[in-house]
């Protein structure tokens, strides 16, 4: 076991990929000399050469586009878009040919590609520097789409997702990059969960959160508030947003009869949607309370000195907890707001 | 010619659509005219390879007007004509390698056909059976490609993959006049420049984006474009299959040599509707395809070879028996196509297995099956 | 009243619109003397001229981006989209700048830009011509996003959507263009619904049906199949999309109890996600069975000879409404499968 | 000069970065050099107007350096310095009509400058406050974009309104060397071209996109594209503001004399860090960034007016106070700052009424209210 920061994890998970398959590359804006805006690819165009990362031009249609030829011609391209928010100019090659191919070749022509997207907010940075596109993606049909949440995942599941024939959007929060977790360097790829599972982050049992990428970290931390009021709150980091691991899910909300669904996306359409309306339709019977969904409000993302207002804080998820639990509302809530300020 | 000057005053006498000024080296009437930079790429070009140009655009056109017809019987869902742009697909796909790998868009049925497509593969996208019927690696060709332009991303990346593994492959991707405009074909040449990839770029400028003159798209010749990234260009006349094949040496030579890409502009039109939805007449002069019926491609290499005395009547004779077995072929795999079960619409999604998608597919099996009991 | 298609019933609208105010104007690729590809724009630009109804280059970044500087200067774009997959190109600048205009300058930017979409399968189209991106538009903060279901909606809400200040999705449902009904060429948009709220398309009582676009036809023919089983099915036309009009959708649900909701798109994080979501949030002491989502699978639109496999039709919305009336399923479905020749 | 040629062997010898063969009329030293295309565009340039432009220039720099300190300070979150490229700002935004309306990047301080921007202005999008600080209309400018290159469409459109109501006014779009690499970016150069739309493009060459130098975007200078677009283009010394008043002046007057868009392509150099969160040092030589301190623009105009006797010292020591008050007024806008309340993030989401977003308002004021119990 080794201590790393998430974003060091990524950064050991791409360097073990390199080395061990020679048809992986790396591709993106900034990743070569400077080793990425986040640092993640830090040192990997030293010891891998230019040919295998790749300093492309600035045109996120042009590196996606070309990754996908490459994949046609046998390589295994692992894609950075340098914030989520640059993302966008992809989203063609990304909806008509990257999550398409396979399926439009009737299973011939393989995308093992994966785009890496330093992802959501919560780190002071200006405009479209904190966007949580994750429902865009999920909602395509043919990508899998993951979120790590601590740096064993973020190694573990970068590995699984290079390894993976399927393309993958791979979502790295990065309010956590400099989280620091042990590390597995050497385990096995074969022990380690399949990318497409859920884990329970905490066991509980008066109600269960679901969530993923950095509000795992809020929803453990209201969790621990929680306690103070007597209430035992499951915690189910999804990790996977497509597929979700609906087993996982639907099993706790079985145990406990209440649930709140939290992320910083907008609620409309959003992953949560999903996750209610699947809830719903595969617990209906075990639901003692309507489920809650606690997300970022149908606004664009903020000023970042407002954002605190924008990303669910702790405060914000046990306000709803206080709902499912059908308990005045607001109480726990304000007792917790003393312990918000270690939060974040 | 080399395109190394673009100068807006120059520019403002051409016109994105003028053929006069393209090179070749057949006049429209047949006649062999030399050209400095052309005639060296086909000095060695022999009678057989010139007759199989020939015979290749033959069986084009017959292939093209057998889905037409295949449309107009209900047989096909839709059809995208190629006639009048034989010469440059059948040219441009008679210079390539085995390995070479070419990014068609929906029109390219010559190209297909120099790739050593099968019958099916023409027709059983167009029927709306699969979205793409043949296999990619056995014609070495992608999927056709219906976003306008995307292909020119994925050809630019294929020959970023060749360069890398050192062969000396080529990737060509085919486009028309109207996909310049799309930001995909300006980044491929972008990339492609700072990349000095192996790539081809072959725009067919056909005078029309459906119902859009080229004059939309460009003030001035396209091929104008390329040199301003870093690619040399060519304009040629895309209905000279012998232009067509030189221009294409030309640019193939220069990637396997390391040179990177090239860009070439073959000056053509489009004589049938954009497809067999289309109604050309509500927006262009039957005088312009009138004058174009005149610069046939066929008609103008045919008028070579027999002036040349490499083609004759029997010759001709061969190759219309030909043409019409392979359209035969084609109408017969067209018409004895079958739909595949609806079961298969849930395979290939994933590569790798997918729980969730594996429940729909057992629920809607199991679903129709209730309509059987 | 006249007698239209929905297709002529746009254009009515389009020719109204321009009419009306002399900073509308039209844009898109071969709209011009051809009319657009569906003929929607059908003799527009020789009324109106080259200035009013333009022919642009084939690009859709362009198309949109222009849009919005057109939009800056005063303007009132009414962009066309040829088909829905191929506004995939436009989707950064519809979502970081049509869209977050309004914010990004507090308000002082306005973007009346309507950005027309034939959309949607079942009319035997090729790869990429069949797609139901709505979903996309709706998670979007800042986008109206609107369906017409019918030739007098089409044209109203394609008025109002020209008249207002905020940018919005306008999806023609491509496979009703010929479909025909009564319009109100003269009456008072002022007199009209808003754009906004949703229409009961047809009262019942034992469940809702929740749907939108050509969707709506395909329900009220399965309430229609319904009644002969003596079942009594509320179809609701939900018009917006967003936002979603839940004050029609809750009381509609807390009236029947069972609710079935149909669309084209991928279930996965789609408008049905939503609408479920919201109605167990807000029904759900009515609730009397799990809602049910009939929609396209989780799959890229398959090739068109498969297509009715994939668009949920009548036989598939009965059977889902079987299950919510906790019936032995596929009983009614079956029996209807009689009269499905008649239905698309 | 007016770049008409980008042969691909010519262009084998120039290089993306190189300013050697950029036109001027001042050499680094502040030397008068006669330039034929240039001179006649500024031949009427005041010793008032070009001690403004020296002022300017001077200001942009000391509130680029307040910016670098509040950060710094802490008192915002970010900024993107300008330093060493205030020429190209100043000069262009100094031959703008009031009607003309930018499209700034994000590091387009001495732009805004130019159009009269308020303290304020510079620095509540950096603080975090807003996300554009100052109204559009006040000084006829877009927020500044963030999205590489989407306001080269969006200056388009605005130019094709301005054509169409009949007035002179040219829309300006801002970007940098990155930026061209963008599909958007050539997208605007179709659109403005088929439209002859009255737009100018200046994009400010300053050799690098964060760790990226130019050659990664280009291998051939990039004013060399937009002929081919039919978009006449200068490549000019962006440290020379003089030759950026005449380029600029060049370019405004075809738009307005109804000839369309032109390209601007200013070679300049970033000074400092891409933003203050960037460490240059771990990707460019110091030597580079040495060599190009002995081109600084001001001190290159400063040497030019002092030599003509326009400037002396007194009058340098009265701009150094003007820079000074406003970098004050600056500070004061930025640390007198406050956040606005919570409650107004749900507002100007649409500008219509919207009864979903106005209850989860009411929600979110009536969640925050329980805390003040
Ligand atoms: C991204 C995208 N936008 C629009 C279309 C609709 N469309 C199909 S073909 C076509 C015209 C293409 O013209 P051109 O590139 O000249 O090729 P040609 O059809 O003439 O061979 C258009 C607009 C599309 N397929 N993809
Ligand atoms: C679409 C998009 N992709 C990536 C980025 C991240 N990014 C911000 S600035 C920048 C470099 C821009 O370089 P250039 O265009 O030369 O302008 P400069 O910063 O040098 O002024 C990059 C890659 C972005 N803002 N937008
Ligand atoms: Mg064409
Ligand atoms: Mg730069």
């Amino acid at each position: 076991m080794t201590t790393l920061t998430l974003g060091a994890a990524i950064n050991a998970g791409l360097s073990k990929a390199l080395e061990t398959d020679d048809r992986v590359l790396l591709m993106g804006e900034d990743i070569g000399k400077l080793g990425g805006v986040f640092r993640v690819t830090d040192g990997l165009q030293q010891r891998f050469g230019a040919q295998r990362v790749v300093d492309t031009p600035l045109a996120e249609a042009g590196i996606v586009g070309t990754a996908v030829g490459l994949a046609l011609r046998g390589y295994r391209p692992v894609v950075e878009i340098q914030f989520d928010g640059f993302v966008y100019p992809a989203f063609d090659q990304i909806v008509c040919q990257v999550a398409k191919l396979h399926y439009r070749s009737s299973g011939r022509i393989r995308m093992p590609l994966v785009i890496r997207i330093p992802w959501a907010g919560g780190v002071g940075a200006a405009e479209h520097h904190s966007e949580s596109p994750e429902a865009y993606f999920v909602h395509t049909a043919g990508l899998r789409v993951v979120a790590a949440s601590n740096p064993q995942d973020a190694y573990v599941m970068l590995r699984q997702a290079v390894a993976s024939d399927d393309p993958v959007i791979f979502f790295e929060p990065k309010r956590l990059y400099h989280a620091k977790g042990e590390v597995d360097l050497e385990a096995d790829l074969a022990d380690a969960p399949p990318m497409h599972l859920a884990r329970v982050a905490q066991e509980g049992t008066d109600a269960t959160i679901v969530t993923y990428g950095a509000q795992v970290r809020t929803a453990l931390d209201a969790a621990l508030a929680a306690e103070d009021e007597g209430l035992s709150l499951e915690v189910i980091d999804l990790r996977s947003l497509s597929p979700i691991d609906m087993n996982t899910v639907a099993a706790s909300v079985r145990k406990t009869g209440r649930v709140v669904v939290t992320h910083e996306a907008a609620r409309e359409a959003g992953v949560g949607a999903e996750l209610v309306a699947s809830i719903t339709e595969q617990c209906f019977e075990y639901l003692e309370a309507p489920p809650q969904r606690v997300t970022g409000h149908d606004i664009p993302y903020p000023p970042s000195k407002l954002e605190k207002h924008h990303v669910p804080d702790l405060d914000r998820i046990l306000f709803a907890v206080d709902r499912v639990m059908e308990r005045g509302t607001g109480s726990s809530a304000a007792s917790a707001a003393a312990i918000e300020g270690g939060v974040r | 010619m080399t395109y190394t000057q673009t100068s807006p005053d120059h520019g403002a006498a051409a016109h994105a659509g003028d053929v006069d000024d393209a090179a070749r080296v057949l006049e429209p009437d047949g006649t062999r005219v030399p050209d400095a930079e052309l005639d060296p790429w086909i000095a060695d070009l022999s009678p057989h390879e010139m007759r199989a140009l020939h015979r290749d655009m033959v069986l084009t056109r017959r292939l093209d007007a057998e889905g037409v017809a295949l449309q107009r019987q209900g047989q096909l869902a839709l059809w995208a004509p190629c006639r009048g742009q034989e010469a440059v697909q059948v040219g441009t796909a008679h210079a390539l390698a085995p390995g070479d790998f070419v990014f068609p868009s929906y029109r390219e049925h010559g190209v297909l056909l120099g790739r050593g497509a099968q019958p099916a593969d023409y027709v059983l996208a167009w029927r709306g059976e699969e979205h793409s019927a043949y296999d990619h690696t056995t014609i070495n060709a992608a999927p056709p490609q219906i976003i306008i332009g995307a292909q020119s991303l994925h050809a630019t990346g294929w020959a970023m993959g060749a360069q890398r593994d050192g062969s000396t492959d080529v990737a060509v991707a085919y486009y028309g006049d109207g996909a310049t405009s799309q930001g995909d074909v300006n980044e491929a040449m972008v990339f492609a420049s700072s990349f000095r990839a192996p790539v081809v770029f072959v725009c067919s400028n056909n005078q029309w984006a459906i119902s859009e003159p080229v004059t939309v798209q460009a003030k001035y010749p396209i091929a104008g474009r390329a040199p301003g990234f870093g690619i040399p260009s060519m304009r040629i006349d895309g209905n000279d299959a012998l232009a067509c094949v030189a221009a294409m040496r030309w640019a193939l030579d220069r990637a396997r040599r390391g040179e990177g890409p090239s860009f070439i502009e073959a000056v053509t039109y489009r004589m049938g509707p954009h497809t067999t939805s289309d109604d050309p007449t509500r927006y262009r002069d039957a005088d312009e395809v009138e004058a174009w019926t005149r610069r046939d491609p066929i008609e103008r290499l045919e008028a070579y070879l027999r002036a040349e005395g490499m083609l004759d009547d029997s010759g001709l004779d061969e190759v219309a028996r030909a043409a019409d077995a392979l359209a035969a072929d084609v109408r017969a795999a067209c018409i004895g196509a079958t739909t595949r079960d609806p079961a298969t619409l849930f395979d290939h999604v994933y590569a790798e297995p997918h729980g969730p998608l594996e429940r729909q597919k057992a629920e809607y099996v199991q679903y129709l099956a209730g309509f059987e009991k």
